[in-house]
């Protein structure tokens, strides 16, 4: 919009109910490639619906949702991965019987090209896929810093820990949409710090766009290049932080919390 | 080499490749060649005898069944309740091509030779794949409590359709030709008893290799993703339906193999070898011998089997204390086989492969305690 | 030295008393369903089996030798039979008891390969018929001939316009359906209408079939099944009143005191097609019957059914080829088949428990060719013809 | 038309005996998510205890029924105390395969008994003369068993909605997690379905009995045919058992009224249900009744 590139993802007229109550009303927003971006509310504004949707978790009932061109209503949520989406989840949903590698490695699924036949000989071609994708994994390993836990069965991983495994697995997927659904709730500060500074790093090394969901309004402030605020399923403010933060809407729907911003 | 990997207690590799093998050190490696000799010499031991080697044959067979249901309800989650009639799919398929394809077609006199049944226990397997498939088909749209019962629901539709199906002798007894070994006919239970054992013994080693690279290939890892947490295997790419359908096609060629081993070996197919009695015993055997392990298929089927006679012996001792109206071994049977099931469930979940799992790091790490 | 040389005479001594031994006892093995579907039948078998082998030694049937019938469960599960047969081969079998049909036709390819002849329960005609039939013998006519029976007496009796019309109530197993193709034949030749052939099992209610029968006209109904089902649709006919315009008959399985005890009044005028006497008749046999079954200590359930009957003519017969075998010399699996392929003409053996001789030889692998027909009346099943064969079966399945 | 007619009178009569089996199966699995694969051995094992009161004790054939349903109650109980509490918290697997095993064991202990080898049918209770209406005849047992099926129903209706038990089941059939936490105990509430269970069994074996005679594998037989009545109804809907089990009921009659004759062999009966079953469940999942899950992620 204001750089002139086209945007990487545009929701238009997005509407989601559940049972005659409506999630999401006529939720439009833009997101440039590059950016990061978060989406604020209070419980229940309709933000986490709105990465269910953006993610395929849930049908939209109208409106659209464009990723790069590609129309992602109506797609499953495996198939909008192979798009190029990511997603880590707010309550922890990893693979929690295995180890911080496979559930990496499962991340890569869809970027390992051999067939069941080479898979069931494992030689030759599915043998160099499985270490070449090694390798990426390896990567994000480094960069999430979870080398001592490689091999830790996920289930026995303090929370903090499994926040990261989660983040990583998103980022394994090697998106260029990734999306985050408070990814430092329940965090000690400096492991907030730790996430902070994950999320700048994937947006300046990696340039994938980041979507967040995050409550702590001093960090989304910091680090935001562009704020939607959605409340009871409205999209009641959007654009640059420091207008969003002095638009009367916001700080009517975030009533006591306006010494924050 | 600084590190000598045949004593090693500890995971030393040095680069990805190496990680991916199956063995931690040379000596595990060893063990199990070991073992595997041990396997081919059984029939040389003086106590072997025609029903210790039905014993044995069965369990081989039996053990490439349940590497299958151990993929569909171990790996990948789902409950299957009807795994006999995916057995029982691949030996009418091995029966019937034999009877109306290959006998009158290519001739085969009184036996069929060895390399036309190495030709058709995969095409009986595709064939009960083809079938595991269909009944996982509804997999893309449900849970797997509903889909259990759709299990459940095939075995006795299979029963069913074949007492109805003159083609298939209403389940009678259809007679299957004898094996022709290099120019000798296997026939006789002492000479079928230790054929089917290298025979079988050869199956299950190739079948646990192609298993085993399956699990740590990603098809492998997706099924386990689905068990585990179905939505996040979705996000990750991986589509839930089609990986349970898959691990159904491939319970179905296991199956479907055993089928087919199991129909040339009594030399006939009879219906009620694939019931759903029997699909109960898979179950327990892939349950006893520990879910989502491929150890566990190997050592559910022979703690079964061997259960049998033992319960039977036991029986004979009871019997003594017992009034002479009741049948103790009749009733001991069934008692022992569900007390056994719930003491495992209750006390080790991860059945008999944990024991082996926690025998084998004992000896790891022998001399030292921890 | 010379302590090797003593231990290795007491070897050779102990090994010729051991084959001494063996040679002494005889193994007979039978493998049948104590649990399980039909354990209601095998039961009483395995106790007849038991019981007639005691008796046979106790009473020295077999001068010289002692028998050894190994009895096992197989739980109706013809893996447990076919396991049953081969530990029974180990253990030095002679000759072999089987029950199920399943499990009796599976065997066939085995007993042949192993020479080694049987004797089943299940009177499934495909057990004698080629191929693989060389030691296959039934004790008893089969279901078939049976069934052929029963629908000659129909065609006899009819006494109506137009053909007789037939319903055939059948078990949904290789059992049930083993008479259901010669009965068809034999109804073309019989100018008797078979409207419809109903295999049921476990079927929660006889209801619809019987009104279906009913509208269609059907005037009789023969059952090849068990005797639950059959009492469960006596008891439902009775109900809806069709008592009087149906008549209801069976063959070997369907009938007997488990009947009546079952059926109650609705089993008044059921017919009945078997080869055995009636423990109640007291002929020869049956005083032989009671005799052993109380000497054992068995139940008076036990002494009156007729799968008690079955299990000891079972026993008998092969007791009996035994002792000719040992007469003649060795008892082998080869002298018992030998003794029991020329157990016919003046050789022919009367058991006292079927209604006529039991004979095997070339061509001839039914044991008391022979049957009855048995009718329910006020309550007590009594003979109503003299032991006779069907005449349309030898037309419609020739056998040899 | 009488004879439609008929089919649909005994198919309501048939189906009531299936939804008293589904009763017990429904409400297990509504409150704890377990499928009962045991539920055929309940009911053999009721049916035989009123069958040993009532020919072995001499009772009153009603009577030996309510002592029956007393005992089950406590057999229950029990199975739910010694089999399923261990395995609260287990997944899902493993407490199905509890009551496969179960099972089992169930049948084994009847084996210890005399009731192992029993085919036997209870005294006559009942008029022989059957009721009549017009061309269409009811058996005074299957009458029998649509008076029980509604006066379970009326029993536990006024359990769910009045007592306290019932509204603390129903909780727990709605949310464990909140249930536990305002203090209803869970424990409680599954043995109480068991219970509840064992005892609509012992009700359904007492009519099968009476119908078709005891013995052991054709009582458990009954129990695998309350699959298609409960995926019908929905697994956790009990107006869903009911509808179900007359459906399936009147489906099976139908089956055998007109589509044995064009099969050979018939039996379409025993085998049509579960034809419905795999087409349900391609279709309508969630059965008639049954509530589809929503995934929160």
């Amino acid at each position: 919009m204001y750089s002139g590139v086209p945007p990487q993802l545009v929701v238009t007229d997005l509407t989601l109910s559940f049972g005659g109550l409506n999630a999401l009303s006529n939720v439009s927003l833009e997101i440039e490639p590059g950016s990061i971006t978060s989406i604020i509310g209070p419980n229940g504004a309709g933000k986490t619906s709105l990465l269910n949707c953006i993610s395929g978790f849930y049908r939209a009932n109208s409106g659209s949702i464009k990723f790069e061109g590609h129309e992602l209503v109506g797609a499953s949520p495996h198939q909008i991965s192979k798009l190029g989406v990511a997603r880590a989840f707010q309550n922890i949903e990893l693979f929690s019987g295995l180890s911080v590698l496979d559930n990496l490695m499962l991340a890569r699924h869809s970027h390992l090209k051999y067939s069941f036949w080479e898979a069931l000989l494992f030689y030759g071609r599915s043998q160099k896929q499985e270490i070449k994708n090694r390798e990426y994994v390896e990567q994000i390993i480094d960069f999430m810093e979870l080398e001592p836990v490689r091999k830790a069965v996920v289930g026995e991983l303090a929370y903090g820990v499994r926040k990261r495994v989660e983040m990583a697995r998103a980022l394994t997927l090697g998106p260029r949409l990734l999306l985050l659904d408070e990814p430092m709730a329940g965090m000690t500060l400096g492991e907030k710090e730790d996430i902070v500074r994950f999320i700048l790093d994937i947006k300046a090394e990696r340039g994938t766009t980041v979507v967040l969901i995050e409550h702590d309004l001093g960090v989304v402030m910091d680090i935001s290049d562009q704020v939607y605020v959605l409340d009871f399923g409205q999209r009641i403010a959007g654009g640059p932080p420091e207008l969003v933060a002095q638009n009367p809407a916001v700080i009517e729907a975030y009533v006591g919390e306006e010494a924050v911003l | 080499m600084a590190v000598n990997r045949w004593i090693q207690s500890g995971n030393y590799r040095r680069n990805y490749k190496e990680d991916q093998t199956i063995f931690a050190t040379f000596s595990e490696q060893a063990s199990l060649v070991v073992l595997i000799i041990l396997l081919f010499l059984v029939p040389y031991a003086p106590f072997m005898s025609r029903s210790l080697f039905r014993l044995f044959d069965l369990v081989l067979i039996y053990t490439v069944a349940v590497m299958g249901l151990n993929i569909v309800t171990g790996f990948a989650g789902q409950i299957s309740i009807g795994h006999a009639a995916f057995m029982g799919v691949g030996a009418y398929a091995a029966a019937t091509i034999t009877r109306d394809l290959a006998v009158p077609l290519l001739g085969f006199a009184d036996a069929v030779p060895f390399w036309y049944v190495l030709l058709l226990l995969p095409v009986s397997g595709l064939i009960a794949a083809t079938a595991g498939a269909f009944v996982g088909l509804p997999s893309f749209r449900l849970k797997h409590l509903y889909l259990a019962i759709a299990t459940l629901a095939f075995q006795i539709i299979f029963t069913w359709s074949v007492g109805h199906t003159p083609w298939l002798k209403q389940g009678g007894s259809i007679r299957v030709p004898r094996v022709e070994f290099f120019g000798e006919i296997i026939r006789g239970s002492s000479a079928i008893g230790p054929f089917f054992y290298y025979f079988g013994l050869v199956v299950v080693i190739v079948m646990a290799l192609a298993f085993r690279n399956l699990l740590r290939s990603k098809f492998g890892r997706a099924l386990v993703a689905v068990r585990d947490n179905d939505r996040a295997a979705d996000a990750m790419g991986i589509n839930p339906g089609a990986t349970k359908v898959m691990a159904f096609a491939i319970g179905g060629f296991y199956a479907g193999v055993a089928g087919a081993l199991l129909a040339f070996y009594n030399g006939s197919v009879i219906v009620e070898s694939f019931s759903l009695a029997i699909s109960i015993d898979f179950l327990a055997m892939a349950i006893i011998g520990g879910l989502g392990t491929l150890v566990g298929s190997l050592i559910g089927p022979v703690f079964l089997q061997f259960l049998d006679p033992w319960v039977e012996q036991l029986a004979d001792l009871v019997q003594w204390v017992m009034p002479s109206t009741i049948d103790v071994g009749t009733a001991m049977r069934p008692s022992v086989f569900g007390i056994i099931i719930v003491l495992f469930l209750i006390f080790e979940p991860r059945g008999l492969a944990n024991w082996w799992r926690l025998l084998r790091q004992y000896f790891k790490r022998w001399p030292f305690k921890f | 030295m010379k302590l090797y040389i003593r231990l290795f005479f007491s070897l050779v001594v102990f090994a010729l008393l051991g084959l001494g031994l063996a040679q002494q006892e005889i193994v007979f093995g039978w493998s049948g369903a104590v649990t399980g579907p039909t354990s209601d039948a095998g039961r009483f078998v395995l106790q007849a089996i038991d019981d007639y082998c005691r008796y046979a030694n106790e009473e020295q049937l077999i001068p010289g030798y002692t028998v050894n019938c190994i009895t096992r469960d197989d739980q109706y599960n013809n893996d447990n039979t076919l396991r049953n047969f081969e530990a029974y081969l180990d253990e030095g079998m002679v000759a072999f008891i089987g029950y199920s049909t399943g499990g009796t036709l599976q065997l066939k390819v085995n007993a042949l390969e192993e020479e080694i002849p049987v004797i089943g329960s299940s009177l499934h005609i495909g057990v004698i018929d080629p191929p693989d039939n060389d030691f296959m013998f039934l004790p008893i006519s089969s279901y078939s001939e049976q069934v052929l029976a029963l629908l000659e007496w129909i065609a006899d009796n009819y006494q109506g316009e137009g053909a007789p019309k037939v319903a055939i109530i059948s078990h949904p197993s290789a059992f049930g359906r083993a008479p259901v193709e010669d009965a068809r034949n034999a109804a073309e030749l019989l100018g008797v209408e078979i409207v419809e052939v109903q295999e049921t099992g476990e079927g929660l209610d006889y209801t619809a079939m019987l009104q279906r029968w009913s509208a269609a006209g059907v005037q009789y109904v023969i059952g090849q099944n068990v005797q639950s089902p059959i009492a469960a649709m006596l008891n439902a006919a009775q109900a809806l009143g069709l008592k009087d315009s149906m008549t209801f008959m069976g063959a070997h399985y369907t009938g007997g005191e488990t009947l009546t005890n079952l059926a109650g009044d609705a089993a008044e005028g059921f017919l009945w097609a078997t080869s055995y006497y009636l423990e109640s008749e007291g002929t020869p046999g049956m005083v032989l019957q009671r005799e052993i079954g109380e000497r054992y200590g068995r139940s008076e359930e036990t002494i009156t059914d007729t799968n008690y009957t079955t299990g000891l003519l079972q026993a008998a017969i092969y007791v009996e080829v035994a002792r000719r075998a040992a007469a003649a010399g060795e008892v082998s699996s080869q002298s018992i088949y030998e003794a029991l392929m020329s157990m016919n003409g003046v050789n022919a053996f009367d058991s006292g428990f079927g209604v006529g001789p039991v004979s095997f030889g070339e061509g001839d692998r039914v044991g008391v060719d022979a049957m009855r027909l048995i009718q329910v009346q006020d309550g007590e099943w009594q003979p109503i013809t003299e032991p006779y064969n069907s005449r349309t079966f030898p037309q419609v399945h020739p056998l040899n | 038309m009488t004879f439609f007619l008929q089919l649909i009178v005994t198919g309501v009569a048939v189906g009531s005996i299936y939804a008293l089996a589904a009763l017990g199966f429904v409400l297990i699995y509504k409150s704890s998510r377990v499928i009962n694969f045991a539920q055929g051995e309940l009911i053999a094992i009721g049916a035989f205890i009123t069958y040993g009161l009532t020919v072995w004790a001499g009772l009153n054939i009603w009577l030996s029924l309510a002592i029956a349903i007393g005992l089950m109650y406590l057999l229950g109980q029990g199975i739910e105390r010694v089999f399923l509490r261990p395995m609260i918290g287990e997944p899902i697997i493993s407490v199905i395969m509890v009551t496969i095993a179960l099972a089992s064991v169930l049948s084994g202990l009847v084996y210890f008994t005399p009731f192992g080898t029993l085919t036997a049918r209870f005294p006559s209770y009942l008029p022989d003369t059957p009721l009549r209406f017009g061309g269409i005849v009811l058996r005074w047992e299957h009458l029998v068993g649509i008076l029980l099926t509604v006066i379970f129903i009326s029993v536990l209706l006024w359990f769910f909605t009045r007592s306290t038990l019932g509204i603390a089941m129903r909780a727990v059939a709605d949310d464990q997690m909140a249930s536990l936490s305002v203090g209803v105990s869970i424990e409680k509430v599954f043995a109480l379905a068991w219970a509840a269970a064992a005892m609509s069994a012992t009700a359904a074996g007492f009519v099968v009995g009476s119908l078709y005679g005891l013995e052991l594998a054709g009582l458990i037989a009954i129990g695998l045919r309350v699959f298609p009545v409960v995926i019908l109804g929905g697994l956790d809907s009990i107006a869903g058992a009911i509808v179900g089990g007359i459906t399936i009921g009147i489906l099976e009659q139908l089956a055998s009224g007109y589509l044995d004759q064009y099969v050979p062999g018939g039996g379409t009966g025993e085998v049509f249900p579960f034809v419905i079953l795999i087409v349900l469940l391609l279709f309508k999942p969630y059965g008639l009744f049954g509530t589809k899950e929503i995934e929160r992620v």
